[in-house]
Parts: C-alpha cells; structure tokens; sequence
C-alpha cells in the first residue's frame, strides 16, 4: 500500500434521508476530510451536527433510510461507496473498527466478553483463536481492566460501564484495524469513569499506532485525544484545523462560543435565611437506603448545588423533597413550617411551593399535549386561571423563559432541546414556586445550549426570587449558579459549604478527584495527568479522608 | 440501530405504495356502510328461502345461494352486520372495561393494582375456548352473553397490554407533575397516560377485533355462537362448508370475506402506527 | 434464580387451586341437569331422585367440591354421572391421544414457523416477507374449521390420499396411526404457524434492530451470519416463549380439530360432556386443561428465565 | 317399544345446521304401519335387492352419533349409537318388520287371554347368550323388570308401567298382566330399551345379549366393535363377519367419511345433501317414509287459541308444499293436521287435505271476530333443523292471511323443560318421531291427560273413543274408530303438521339388502342384521 495516500479521505460528501412522513433530511453537506495513518480527528459538534453520521461513513454505513447523493469516500485509496457489500464487509472491522456510545447495548448480552472481542479475528480468519486470545488479553490489559487474563470469561452484565466501553475499544482493537471510529465513547459514563476510560484509550491509541476519528460533543475531551479537530454544525463542516490552531486561534464565530461556552461565574450573594431545612433524611426504595441521616439547607432566593456521581442518591433527594419519595425518618422544615413527607398529603399550596425541572424534557414533557396545555395545568390549577386570562399568562410565561408566544401551538415534538426545557421551566414556574428542584437541568442539552438555560435561570432567580435545589454532575453549572455547594457520595454529604469554598483548595479529596477528572480546555491536560499518575504510581484519585 | 451499507440514492418509493391501504379503507368502509345500512341495501331479506340451494352465481344471485337457497350476496351483507358489529362490540367492551381497568391499574398502583393483576392472572390461566364453552353454557346463548363472554375474554389481555404500557408511561416525569399538581386518577389516566398509549392500543384494537371475528366463528362451530338463522361470516362458512364435498365454492365467499376484513384490518393498522412514526 | 423458581411454581400451584375452584363451581351452575337430560321422557320426578342419589349429587356443593380435591391429590378424579365410569382412565386415553395430535402438529409447526419467521425477518420489507405476512393474517383470521373441511375434500373426498376420519385406538402402530394422523395435523399446523411466523419475525425484527447487531454487522460479518450467530441466540427466550405458549393454546384448540375429525381426544370429551351436563367429566377436563395450560405458561416463564444470562449468571 | 318423544338435540360440531348433526336421544322407531303392498309407491327402492342372494362375511363400518356418555345398558342407552347398538348385541322379544306388522322373535309366539289384559309369551327355546348361557323366562322377567319399578331409571319406564304383574309360568313361559286393555300390547316389546340380557347381568362394557353380533370393543363416544355370533338362533340374518360403529357427529365430516369410503353406512342424512349424494356413483341413498312429523302446537287452553275458528284460521295459512320443497326438498309428504302417516294401517283416507288458501283463513279470523292477528311462535333447534327457517316460512305464507307470526327463537337447552308444554306459551314447536301403533302416539298426544298434550287439548269423545279402540279385537271396528279419532284431532285439535319427513339413510355401493324401512333410521335400526357386503 502507498505510505503516500491518506489513510481516509472523504471528498464532497452528502448524505440525505428520507423521513417517514416522506420528506428529504440533508444529514451532512459537502464534508471534505484527509486523515493519514497514525493521526485522531477529532469530530465535534453538537446534536443533530452530522457527527455519527460522517463516523459512520468511515465504514461504509448510514443509518436506516440514509443513503448518499454525493461525495465519496476513500479508504486507502479504495472507494467504499462503490466497491459493494463484499469490499465492505471486507474492510470493516479488519481495516476500520467501530467503538460505539453505549457499550452496554453494543455487546451481545448472551455471549461472554471474550468471544465477542475475537470475533472479528476469528471469524474473518484473520487469527487463530489461541492468537486472538492472547492479544484481548494483552488488550485488557493495556486497557488496565482488572485482572485480563480472567476479564474476558465475564458476561457483558456482569462489567461496569466504564469496563465494557474500554472492553469495547479492546474488540475494536484486537484485529489491528487501521482506523478506529469511536462514537462519543465516554458520554454515558461519570467523569471519574471517563478519565479511566479515556486514559486507558489514549495509551492504547499511541501504542497500537491506529489512526481514529474521535466523535464527542466536548471539546475539551476531543482536544486531549486528537491531532486535528473539525468542527460541524447542521451537517455541515464549520471550520477544521489541529487541535492547537483551533483552541488558540478559532476561525469562526462558532468555534468561539464552544469554547466561551461553561464559562460563566456566579457571583457572591448576600447570605439569606433558609427556605427549606432538610433535617436528618433518609429515604430509599424498599429496605434500600439511598441516602442515609442527611442534612442539607436551602437559603430564600438562592440556590443550593448538590453535585455527585450517578448513584450518588442525589436525585433521590429531589424526589424527597417534592414528595414523590417519603421520607423515612428525618424532618423537611419549609419556610418554618414543618412539610408532610408524602405529597399526597401535603396542602395544595405547598405543592405549588415547591415545583421540580427534570433532566430529560422528553420523558417530562407530554408529547401529546401542547406546550399550551403543559403551561396552562398548573395555571389553572395553581393560580385559578382560564379563558383569556391563562391564554396571556401563557403567552407571558413563554416570554419570560425567552421563547416566542406561537410555540403555545406546538406539540413538544416540533421544538429543540433547548426549547422544551424552557416549556418546563416554564411550567415550573407557572405555580410561582418559592423553590425548583432543578434535576440535572442541562446535561441532556449541548453545551450552548445549557449555558442559555443557567443564564434562564439565573436571571429568573433574580427576577422571581425563587431558590433553586440544583441537582448536577457538572462543576461549570455549578460554578454558573450556586451559593452553596453539596458534595455527596453514596447517599452521604462528603462536603458542604458556599461555592467558593468548596471548590477551591483545600479541596475535600473527593471533591477534588472529581473536579480533576473534568477535562479541561487545554494542550496537554491528559498529558499532566498521565504523568502525574506515573509519578504517583498508584490510582490517581484516591479516596483519602483528612485524618 | 438499524444499519445497511453506504450507497447511492435508494428506489424511490412507489407511486402505488399507498394503493393497497386505500383499497383497504374502502373495503372496510364498504363494510361499514353494510353494518348500517344492511336492511336498504340488501336485496333478500336475511332469512328468505328465494331459492333452491347452492345455485350457481347468475343476475338475481350474484353470488349464487346458500344451503338453504337464500341469497348469498344479502346473507353477506346481513353477515357483515353481524360478523363486523358483533366484533366491534366485542373489541369496543373489552377495550373500554380491559383499557379502563388497565390504566386504573396502573396509575392506583399498590393493592388496588395487585387485586386486579391476580385476578386477571386467574382468568389467563384458564384456556379461553374453555372459558367460553363453560360461560355460555351457564348463561345460555345470546347475542348478548356472547358479547359480554367473549368481551371478557379480550379484555384480560387488553388489560395486560394497557398495564404494561401504561407502566412505561407512568414511569414518565410529567406524570409525576400532574401527581405533584394534584391531578384526579381519572385526569391522570384520560389526559395524562391513555394519549401516549393510543397508538400501539389502536394497532392492538385491529389485532383483537380479527381475533374476536375468529373466536366468533369458533363458537357458531360449536353452536355456542350466533345462532342461526341470522347471518354471520364465520357461520356462513360453517353452514355452507358441506358444498366443498361437491366440489361447489360457495363457501369460499364468506371466507374470501373473512380474509379480505382481516388483511384490510391490519394494512390499516400498520399504516397508522407507521404514519404516526411506529414509535411506542 | 431458585427463589424465583420456586416463586413462579407456587404461583402455578395456587393458579391451578384457584382454577379448580372456579371450574367446580362454574359447573355446578350449568343449566339443566344430567338427570333429566340422561332420562328424556322418563324423568319423572322419582326416577331423577333415583338417578341423583345413585351418583351422589344430592350432597350440598362445598362438601363435594373439597370431596373433589381429596380426590384429586389421590388422582382420582371421579366417577362421571352419565355412565359411572372412572373419570381418570378414561382421561388418561384422551388425554395421551391428544397429546400425540398437538406433539405430532408441533414437531411439524415449531421448525416451519420459527424458519420462516427468521427468513422473513431477513428479508424484512420484500416480497417474501410481504407474502409471509399476509398469508400469515389470513391464516389467523380464517376459522381453522375451513382449512378442515378444505383438507377433507381434496385430500379425502377427492384425492382418496389420507382418511377424513382419525379415529386411533390403543395399541395402534405408528404407520398406521400416521395416515389417520395426517388431516388433522396438516390444519393444526396451518392454523397454529401463523402465530408463531408473527411472533418469531417480530423477536427477530427487534433483535435485528439492537446494538450488538449494529456491532456485529460492522464487524464485517455477513448478514446470515449476523443472523446466525447473533440474533438467533438473542430470540431464543423470546421464541421459545411464543412456541410454548402455542402449544398451550394447540392443546386447548384442538377442540375443534377433534370434533371435525372424530378423534378421541381431551377436546371432544368435554364438549360431549358439556352437552350431556356431565358435570364430573366437565370439570375434570377443565381442570386437567387449566393445568396443561398453567404448566405451559411456567415453563415459557422459566425458558426465558433459563434462557436469560443475566439471571443465569449472576453478577 | 319405549315412548320416548323425539327431542332433538343440536351436538357440537353440527353447528345448528342440517340434518345430519342431530342427535335423536330418545329416538323412536315409528311403527308407521305402512301397508305392505300400498307403502311401496313413493320409495326408493335401490338394487335389486330382492334377487340377490345374501353374501357372508365382510366388515360393515357405520358412522353413528353418539357421545363419551354412551352406555350399553338398555335402559340408559342415548342417542343413534344406543339405539343401534342394542339392535346389533341384543334380541328383543318381539320384531317390528318393515311392513310394520310384528313378528316372534325371543318370544317364538303370544296370545291375549279374551279382555287383552292378559298375555302369555313363550320363550323360544334353545338359544344361546354370546357367554353360553341358554335363554330363560328367568332372563327375559329379568330384562323387564329392570324397567320397572320405583327404583327404575329406565327410559321405558313409563311404556312398562302399563303392566301390573309378569309371572314365570314355566322355564320357558311368562304371563303379562296389564293395567287396562290393550290389544296392541306386543308392539311394546320391540323397542330396543327393551333389550334381552342374562338375569341379573350389570356389566355394561361388556355386553352379553343374544344378537347377531358380539360386541368386542366399547370405547364410549369413539367406536364400538362386533363380530359374527357364530351360535345365531335366527336363519338369514346377521351375515357380515365384523360391524365397527365410529362415533361421528359432525356433519360434514359424516358425509365426507361417506365419500371418502371410510364408512357404509349413514343415517340422519341432511335433506340438503340428498340430491348431491344421489348424483354420486359412490354412494347409495334410501329415502324411508314413515310417522315423523313436526308439529305447531297451538295452546287451546290459555290464550287465542282457545277459540277454535283461529286454529282453524292457523292450519289454513301454511303453505305445507313449500316447506317440503325448500326445507326438506322433496324429502317428505305434506301433512294434514293429524299423526298418522299415508301408510298407517289406520290411515283415513276420507278425510280431506286442508289447503294452503290465506282467503279462507281470513274467513275463520273474521268469525272469530278479528281483522288481523298476531301471535308468537316459539321455536329452537332443539326440535328439527332449521325449525326457525321453516318457522319464517310460515310467517311469509300466513301474511296475507292478516296474520302475523313473531318467531321467536328458543334456546334449545331448557326448549323441553321450559317451553314447549308450558301453558303460558301460546304456539310452540314440535317433533314427534311416530308410533308402531295409532294408539301410542294418540295416548301420549292428544288425549286430555296424554303425558305430551302439547296444545292442552281435551275433548271427551276422542278420550272416550281411545280406551274403546286401544280394547277393541276387530280389525274393521277399529280401523272405523281411528277414522274417527284422525277427524277428530283433524277438524278440532290445536295441532297443526306441516309435514312428514322422511328417515334418510345413505350406503356405500357395496351394501347390499337395502330395503326402506318406515320406522327409524338404517332400517328400522336392524341394518346390521339385514344387510350384506358384496365385493
């Protein structure tokens, strides 16, 4: 093979679907992208940007119902586009692997690790099976999964998520493909998982000497594993350069607001009495508790973060306050007056009190009704509105969460991310609530996005005076919104105390391994840290309390 | 993740990709019309000897005649009155009473929930042939036990279905803001849950209505069903079946019939889970 | 895993006693009386008396029903009103022979279903699936009556090929038996596979639309492959809870395959019995169908419960 | 010969339709006297039977209604299978021929003491059960007393209390002594509840009688088996090697394993089918015209009815003609109002046929004062197929007539118990399978305490008229006095019968022997034991 030809070259390439109502989507537009052998790109852009989609292509694969109109794309100088399914069944996993987003999904629950990792090898004859053993062990453990040698004989539910994504990369690996395509890999996972995963990928990228394409929605993340970046929006290409050129010296407006974005700073507030007083809490499912003899308090008018991994029984909390879970023991004290645990038997006024945003505007939004009916419910219910009266707060409500009056007419299906989670914050506010639990408000959303909607909040919070109880995962949203922060691991408060301190030196060590773990927009973050592991020898983070 | 390999532009779909659906529609709007309008439009009356029996099609008989010498063509027509209301009926109860108890279920959780699944359970147990041959046999056949048996019988797995629907549903959060709105059970499960449980319900719908047509028809063979001599397809199959001895096809068109309803029935049902984007 | 073994065979266990419970007393409420029925004209109010007394039916229900139940732990299952005949042997007979009709049906329905269900998953949306689908919804819709008396009049009436009437006796040998078999389990076949292809196609449409199959294809897998290696062992529970639970209904369904063909099976001995109010006979086949069915819907719980790795292997 | 009324009954797998799925429980053999010379007119009379020598041996397969319940013993035996199955294992003592006249058979011959009170039966000597035992008086007191009785579940119960005492005159000698006179007594005795079993015999699954055959398997509701009893006592009878019933009650099925040629024979054939089988080369088809009639009971003690110018008015708007060209297509005779078949021995035939004439009907309706009239007609498939077709049948024709008919279609479970003979129901539906005598069917009919006076008439000079003709020795008396009892029920008598329907039978090409056979189905029931299997 010519050393000279790029090792992928996409030229012009555009991919259309038709959708099922008929009509024709223009998934991605004219991308063009070289990428020798050796070398990351790195894909980023936010959802619906065309990302996956060109990852894909890299294999010779759309999604059902896309197919391309133009364009081609070259695989060591060999068009995929035109060389039928047996040059593409050929290529793929031999010469081009993929590592998909959810590895829990993308293993096959009813076969062991092991013999998903060498199929490919085995199956394409590529190997003997003896031989494509030892070379998934020996990825395992470049991989740094425990004990690699036994690794493989587990069933895909019996690894964590951050085990089976780097068990994912071992199978993409193991055939020594040429290129790897690795479709957000780490995004399903909690940072301290990601920064394991992505370390363990980043080593066995170098050594195995492959080239990748490295599709992620964070730039920072991308800026650590990759060569060069290219950046998409709506299908088509924004600006692309080496990673250096495009964090230090972006070409297009775009490119700076991705990096502007996580950004923002809350400022100091006075200190203000409490609203809600959360008095030794615990609360769980059956005989499970989730979180255990808790204490927590959020001062009027100003928001209190509780910030932890998944499982960390954060969300729990939320539910506890609004209700949805009682209480097992423990008291609420809201405004000076105690708060019944179950909400059934709470009085409609603290129900209106106290209202909740969830992570997921999809699961909290009813498709079928109208983002009319969502806001109008809890006007009628709550402030007695109807007719003409609750068709201008509506109207009013959209304006303030900074949404056009027309979009009272549509379904929550014709509107954008950003968009539905200003329907529920709007909703939410419709009651006028003394407090919102925010549940994870802006992890589902791209972070532009996000950023609009903390700056939403805190402006509403500056208007309405209302406190907000904000559940997240994200440092930035924290440092954007909170007074006060609440650390917690495993059901339990590991620190607590207004934002400035806790988040800066002395750090709480689980505090700190979890803001360590955050990428940051750097050269050579990922680099410190691999040094500073060596050095240290030994788990980067671990859980060390002051003694 | 449905996947398939990069290539140029698919086939466009065909011009007559929606044909067989609007032949469909017509055939069961054709029926529906038969449903209402039976009396006007049929030429004999349901029961009318007019004839000697299994006469071969010709202009008065345009279907020929059954074994008792009545108009084939007018005994389809009542048929379809019978057959297609019967099933309607049948569908429209166990729906109403299974979906009703379903979502009840589903949104009281707890015990009320527990009672009804364990009964429904009980119920599932037994075979429903054996259920309905017992049933009827207690309380006599009429069109009305008939109904309510076999309505019974549908509605146990139209309740399933609606729980475990409505299970996914009431997991969802904008349940819990209606709950924490304080929302009455019946708000809950009317505006809240049965919307986004309607489509695959619909497509449900179809399949049971099919079903109830059979079951029907099983019944009439064991002469727990619609009780002649009033017209039904599934019946009229049965009643005629003797002339294939014969090498006669008359009872072919009521089960030419049958088939044709089913097909239609389904195509129907298909392209509305698909138009609303097959999405449950 | 145990615990939900021994969870869902209590449940059976109760399921059934509840059913027993329920038949009994369903039959009780059948109208009429075997008496007045068996004795026609000469049911004079004497000899009905006589009748009821000699077959002990003028005990007060509750005391028969747990009667019954004494006699059914023992395996005895009464004595039917009508002649006074052992209710247990005679049903061991039907029962045996219907077993053979639904075992012979599904040996035949089971691999044809389930393969063409996974060629038509294969070739979803072409002509083959289309074919398959269509013909498969006129096949559930059409009383399985038709395709009986469709099978008697070419291949009996016409043909001369096989019998129309399948009555087997004990002791019969297996090729003459095959013959008589051979009507009956064409229908059972035709009417029980459609549900089957529905249900296999459907699993397989999932599976083929999971991750790990997205994975496999990209691995550079061929498609059949893909199938083989990947789908089939994923749709393995879920077919194989489909085909158990098509072989609870083909017991049961057989009723009306019996009466048409004449064979002694389960079905037409309870539809005699019902007309004849033979109550006994009645609630004994009630139950003993309950209980095939009970038993067939655990087995289906437990293949998918055996079948799953999550719970086969713990983590 | 038991009284048992013809209820028909509809079996699953017949669904509600034709013929052929009916079980006749209780059936009976109308002894419908056709006059041996004047019967023959109208009948099939397939082969030449009469020419051809009798063949041995063969197996003759039959297909036969029956159910799981089925049993052997005589008294509790139910539907076709009972029936022919008793005639097949058993001799009864008394023979019904054909013809309708009687002849010995167990009994070798009898006598009434002068007042028919009295009735001395020699037993025939010499004849063997199948188990070797010889034939006593001890058996056949035996065999009737099991009818008998406070403890009796007999079907023939009621047929055997006519008899006060039966006494053993010697081995091979019984007395009957009777209630009341009868001069027809005899006639009883040819029913198959009354049946020839050892004395004290109980083992009903394996029988043991003195017929033609001796059964070899029993499986209730399945088939039955018999083979050739090589001691048979009677001369020219019972020549096939091997008789196999198979249960069929699906009646399409039964006409398929007709075709088919898995079975030879075939009773309770669907009028319906009749004419396509007759164009069959394979198949054999023999109409019998007998005493089965269906009936209109027009309740003449409550209601309408009570006036007798709307009885009359109701037998003149029916169109009789088309009933039995459409429903029974041709497979019947018109009736006349009154039970006895053309072909009784007592027929009347002075007596004139009531037409189809909906002017004079609206006559009697204007005597009985009324314009219009309109009255419900309750009927169920539990009496003959397609009794609510020929119910709308009679609506149409009595339309013009200004009378409306309502049918109303009963549940044939219960029809028996709750319907017919209740005197709240004004018109109801029925079936009477007919008599060997005038007398049995008019004492259980039409008399005012008859057990089945479904239209609650009561006259005196017909009851008083009975007991006078059922005593009477003198065949030209008695003949004059049915004339009369038929005008009677004819001109008087809430009864309207729209038609004879004939027992229709159909045969493989191999049967041969055939012979209409007024009584019952398959010959009278006596197939097994007439007919021959030729090739």
């Amino acid at each position: 093979m010519n050393t000279m030809t790029p090792l992928l070259e996409i030229r012009g390439l555009h991919i259309d679907a038709t959708l099922p109502n008929g009509s024709t989507a223009h998934l991605l537009q004219d991308i063009s992208l070289t990428l020798a052998r050796g070398q990351v790109l790195g894909l980023i852009g936010e959802s619906g940007a065309g990302k996956s989609t060109l990852g894909l292509t890299a294999l010779g694969a759309v999604r059902g119902g896309a197919y391309v109109r133009a364009g081609e794309v070259r695989l060591g100088g060999i068009d995929l586009l035109t060389g039928g399914p047996a040059l593409l069944r050929d290529i793929r996993g031999r010469r081009v692997a993929y590592v998909a987003q959810s590895a829990a999904s993308a293993f096959n629950p009813a076969f062991r690790l092991i013999d998903q990792v060498i199929e490919t090898s085995v199956q394409r004859r590529l190997m003997s099976k003896a031989d494509a053993r030892r070379r998934a062990i020996e990825l395992f453990a470049k991989l740094e999964l425990p004990s690699p040698e036994t690794f493989g004989e587990k069933f895909p539910h019996q690894a964590s998520g951050g085990q089976l994504q780097r068990a994912m990369t071992a199978m993409a690996m193991c055939a020594r493909p040429d290129l790897i395509v690795f479709d957000e890999p780490t995004t399903a996972l909690d940072v301290t998982t990601q920064i394991e995963v992505i370390l363990a990928m980043r080593q066995a990228i170098r050594e195995e000497g492959m080239a990748g394409l490295y599709i992620s929605h964070d730039l920072a993340l991308v800026a650590q594993m990759a060569d060069a970046i290219m950046v998409l929006r709506h299908g088509r290409m924004v600006e692309t350069g080496s990673v250096k050129q495009v964090i230090e010296a972006p070409a297009t407006e775009y490119t700076r607001q991705l990096i502007a974005a996580r950004g923002l700073r809350h400022a100091v507030q006075p200190e203000r009495p409490p609203l809600l007083e959360m008095r030794g809490v615990t609360a769980g499912y059956g005989n499970v508790n989730i979180v255990e003899n808790l204490s927590l308090v959020v001062p009027e008018g100003r928001t209190l973060a509780v910030v932890g991994e998944s499982g960390s029984g954060k969300s729990t909390l939320g539910k506890v306050i609004c209700g949805l879970l009682p209480a097992k023991a423990g008291r609420l004290v809201f405004a000076g007056r105690p708060l019944e645990p179950d909400m059934h038997r709470r009085p409609l006024d603290d129900l209106r009190d106290i209202q909740i945003v969830h992570q997921n505007p999809d699961m909290a939004l009813n498709p079928r009704q109208r983002v009319r009916e969502i806001i109008g419910a809890p006007l009628g219910r709550f402030q007695g509105l109807s007719g003409a009266a609750r068709e201008a707060a509506v109207a009013a409500l959209l304006e303030q969460v900074e949404l056009k009056p027309e979009l009272a007419d549509r379904r929550p299906g014709a509107l954008s991310g950003g968009q539905k989670q200003r329907v529920c914050i709007a909703r939410a506010l419709a009651a006028r609530p003394r407090l919102i639990v925010c549940d994870e408000v802006t992890s589902a959303l791209d972070p532009l996005v996000a950023d609009g909607v903390l700056k939403l909040l805190a402006r509403l919070q500056a208007e309405e005076g209302v406190s907000y109880f904000f559940i997240t995962h994200d440092f930035g949203a924290v440092e954007a919104l909170a007074d006060h922060v609440a650390v917690m691991r495993n059901g339990a408060i590991v620190a607590t105390g207004p934002t400035a301190q806790v988040l800066q030196p002395p750090y709480h060590p689980y505090t700190e391994a979890l803001i360590r773990a955050v990428p940051e927009l750097r050269l050579g973050w990922l680099d410190a840290v691999i040094a500073a592991r060596k050095t240290r020898s030994q788990d980067a983070f671990p859980d060390r309390r002051p003694s | 993740m449905s996947l398939s390999d990069a290539t140029a532009r698919p086939a466009a779909p065909s011009r007559l990709a929606g044909l067989p659906v609007a032949l469909a529609a017509l055939f069961c709007l054709a029926c529906l019309v038969c449903v209402i309008g039976a009396d006007w439009i049929a030429p004999y009356g349901e029961a009318d000897l007019v004839a000697m029996p299994w006469q071969a099609p010709d202009l008065a008989h345009p279907l020929g005649t059954d074994q008792l010498g009545r108009d084939m063509l007018s005994r389809i027509i009542f048929g379809a009155r019978t057959s297609i209301g019967l099933s309607l009926a049948i569908v429209t109860l166990a729906f109403a009473v299974g979906g009703a108890l379903g979502l009840a279920a589903v949104t009281l959780g707890g015990w009320a929930d527990a009672v009804i699944s364990r009964i429904v359970d009980l119920f599932m147990a037994l075979p429903p042939l054996v259920l309905a041959l017992l049933a009827l046999s207690v309380s006599g056949t009429s069109l009305v036990t008939l109904t309510l048996t076999a309505a019974f019988i549908a509605s146990l797995r139209v309740f399933r279905l609606t729980r475990s629907l409505g299970i996914d549903i009431a997991a969802r959060d904008f349940v819990d803001v209606a709950r924490l709105r304080r929302d009455s059970t019946a708000r809950i499960m009317w505006r809240e849950i049965l919307p986004n449980a309607a489509i695959p319900l619909i497509s449900e719908f179809g399949l049971r209505f099919v079903f109830a047509f059979l079951f029907v028809a099983s019944l009439s063979f064991l002469g727990l069903g619609v009780q002649p001599p009033m017209a039904d397809w599934g019946g009229m199959v049965r009643e005629n079946v003797g002339a294939l001895n014969y090498g006669r096809l008359t009872p072919l068109v009521p089960a030419g019939f049958i088939a044709l309803l089913a097909i239609s029935v389904n195509l129907i049902g298909d392209w509305l889970v698909a138009r609303r984007g097959g999405g449950r | 895993m145990l615990v939900i073994l021994a969870k869902r065979l209590a449940m059976g266990i109760v399921l059934v006693l509840m059913a027993s419970a329920l038949l009994f007393f369903a039959g009780e409420l059948l109208p009429g009386d075997f008496a007045t029925k068996l004795l026609g004209s000469s049911a004079t109010p004497e000899t009905v008396e006589a009748l009821r007394r000699s077959r002990g039916v003028d005990a007060p229900a509750l005391a028969r029903y747990l009667q019954w139940l004494g006699g059914l732990f023992r395996g005895d299952l009464g004595t039917s009103l009508t002649n006074g005949r052992e209710i247990a042997p005679l049903i061991a007979t039907r029962l045996k022979n219907t077993l053979i009709l639904a075992g012979a049906a599904a040996l035949i329905a089971v691999p044809l279903a389930v393969g063409l269900g996974t060629l038509a998953a294969i070739f979803r949306n072409r002509l083959f699936d289309r074919a398959i689908l269509v013909l498969s919804m006129v096949t559930v819709a059409t009383p399985e009556f038709f395709f009986a008396y469709m099978a008697i009049a070419v291949f009996a009436v016409n043909l001369h090929w096989v019998p129309s009437i399948s009555i087997i006796t004990a002791g019969m040998s297996f090729e003459r038996m095959l013959p008589l078999l051979a009507l009956p389990v064409l229908t059972l076949v035709i009417t029980s596979c459609a549900h089957m292809i529905r249900m296999t196609r459907a699993s397989i449409v999932s599976v083929m639309d999971s991750d790990y199959v997205g994975t496999a294809l990209l691995k550079g897998l061929p498609e059949w492959k893909v199938v083989v290696r990947h789908v089939l062992p994923n749709v393995m529970s879920p077919i194989a809870a489909v085909v158990v639970l098509n072989l609870a209904d083909l017991v049961v369904g057989l009723i009306i395959v019996e009466a048409i063909f004449a064979y002694p099976g389960m079905g037409q001995l309870m539809v005699d019995s019902v007309s004849k109010q033979d109550i006994t006979v009645v609630q004994a086949c009630g139950l003993i169908f309950a209980a095939t069915y009970i038993l067939l819907n655990m087995i289906a719980d437990l293949l998918a419960i055996a079948l799953n790795p999550r719970l086969r292997y713990a983590r | 010969m038991s009284n048992d009324m013809g209820k028909i009954r509809i079996m699953p797998g017949a669904g509600n339709h034709g013929h052929g799925g009916i079980s006749r429980r209780d059936l009976m053999k109308s002894a419908a006297a056709l006059g041996l010379v004047a019967g023959a007119g109208g009948l099939l009379m397939p082969g030449a039977a009469r020419a051809d020598e009798p063949k041995k041996g063969g197996q003759l397969r039959a297909g036969i209604l029956g159910a799981t319940t089925n049993t052997n013993d005589p008294a509790l035996r139910q539907d076709e299978f009972g029936v022919m199955a008793a005639y097949t294992t058993y001799n009864h003592l008394v023979e019904l021929n054909p013809d309708k006249t009687i002849k010995p058979e167990l009994a070798e011959s009898w006598e009434a003491k002068p007042g028919a009170t009295e009735w001395i039966f020699n037993i025939r000597k010499g004849v063997e059960f199948h188990n070797g035992k010889t034939l006593t008086a001890d058996d056949v007191i035996y065999s009737i007393n099991r009818h008998r009785g406070e403890k009796s579940q007999s079907g023939a119960k009621s047929l055997m209390a006519a008899i006060a005492d039966i006494k053993k005159l010697d081995a091979n000698q019984i007395q009957v002594t009777l209630k009341s006179a009868n001069a027809d007594f005899p006639y009883n005795f040819t029913g198959d509840h009354m049946a020839i079993t050892p004395d004290g015999f109980e083992d009903w699954m394996k029988p043991v009688g003195t017929g033609g055959y001796k059964q070899t398997s029993f499986e209730p509701g399945v088939r039955a088996t018999w083979v050739h009893n090589k001691n048979y006592w009677k001369p020219g009878r019972a020549h096939v090697e091997e008789v196999e019933f198979l249960v069929l009650n699906d009646t399409q099925a039964r006409i398929a394993a007709l075709q088919s040629g898995q079975i030879d024979a075939l009773g309770l054939v669907d009028p319906a089918a009749v004419e396509m089988l007759k164009g069959n080369a394979g198949v054999q088809v023999v109409n019998s015209s007998g005493g089965q009639f269906w009936s209109y009971a027009l309740n003449c003690k409550k209601g309408p009815f009570t006036d007798p110018n709307l009885r009359e008015a109701m037998k003149h708007a029916i169109d009789r003609k088309k009933i039995l060209d459409i429903v029974l297509r041709g497979n019947g005779k018109i009736g006349n109002d009154q039970p006895l078949a053309t072909t009784d021995p007592m027929f009347n035939p002075d007596l004139a046929q009531t037409p189809y004439d909906p002017e004079k009907a609206k006559f009697f309706l204007k005597k009985a004062g009324m314009e219009s009239f309109k009255i419900e007609l309750n009927t169920s498939d539990a009496t003959f197929a397609n009794s609510a077709n020929v119910g709308q049948l009679y609506r149409q024709a009595a339309l013009p007539a200004g009378i409306t008919i309502d049918v109303v279609r009963q549940p044939a479970d219960g029809y028996w118990d709750q319907i017919w003979l209740n005197v709240d129901k004004p018109m109801t539906t029925g079936v009477w399978m007919g008599r060997p005598t005038a007398d049995m069917i008019m004492s259980m009919v039409y008399a005012s305490a008859a057990p089945w006076n479904e239209s609650f008439w009561s006259n005196a000079r017909f009851d008083e008229l009975l007991v006078q003709a059922r005593g009477e020795l003198d065949a030209g008396k008695r003949k004059a006095m049915y004339g009369e009892l038929q005008t009677l029920i004819h001109d008087n008598a809430g009864h309207v019968v729209p038609v004879f329907a004939d027992f229709i039978d159909a045969y493989s090409p191999r049967v041969k022997g055939l012979m209409p056979t007024p009584s019952w189905y398959l010959m009278g029931a006596r197939f097994t034991e007439r007919v021959w299997l030729e090739g």
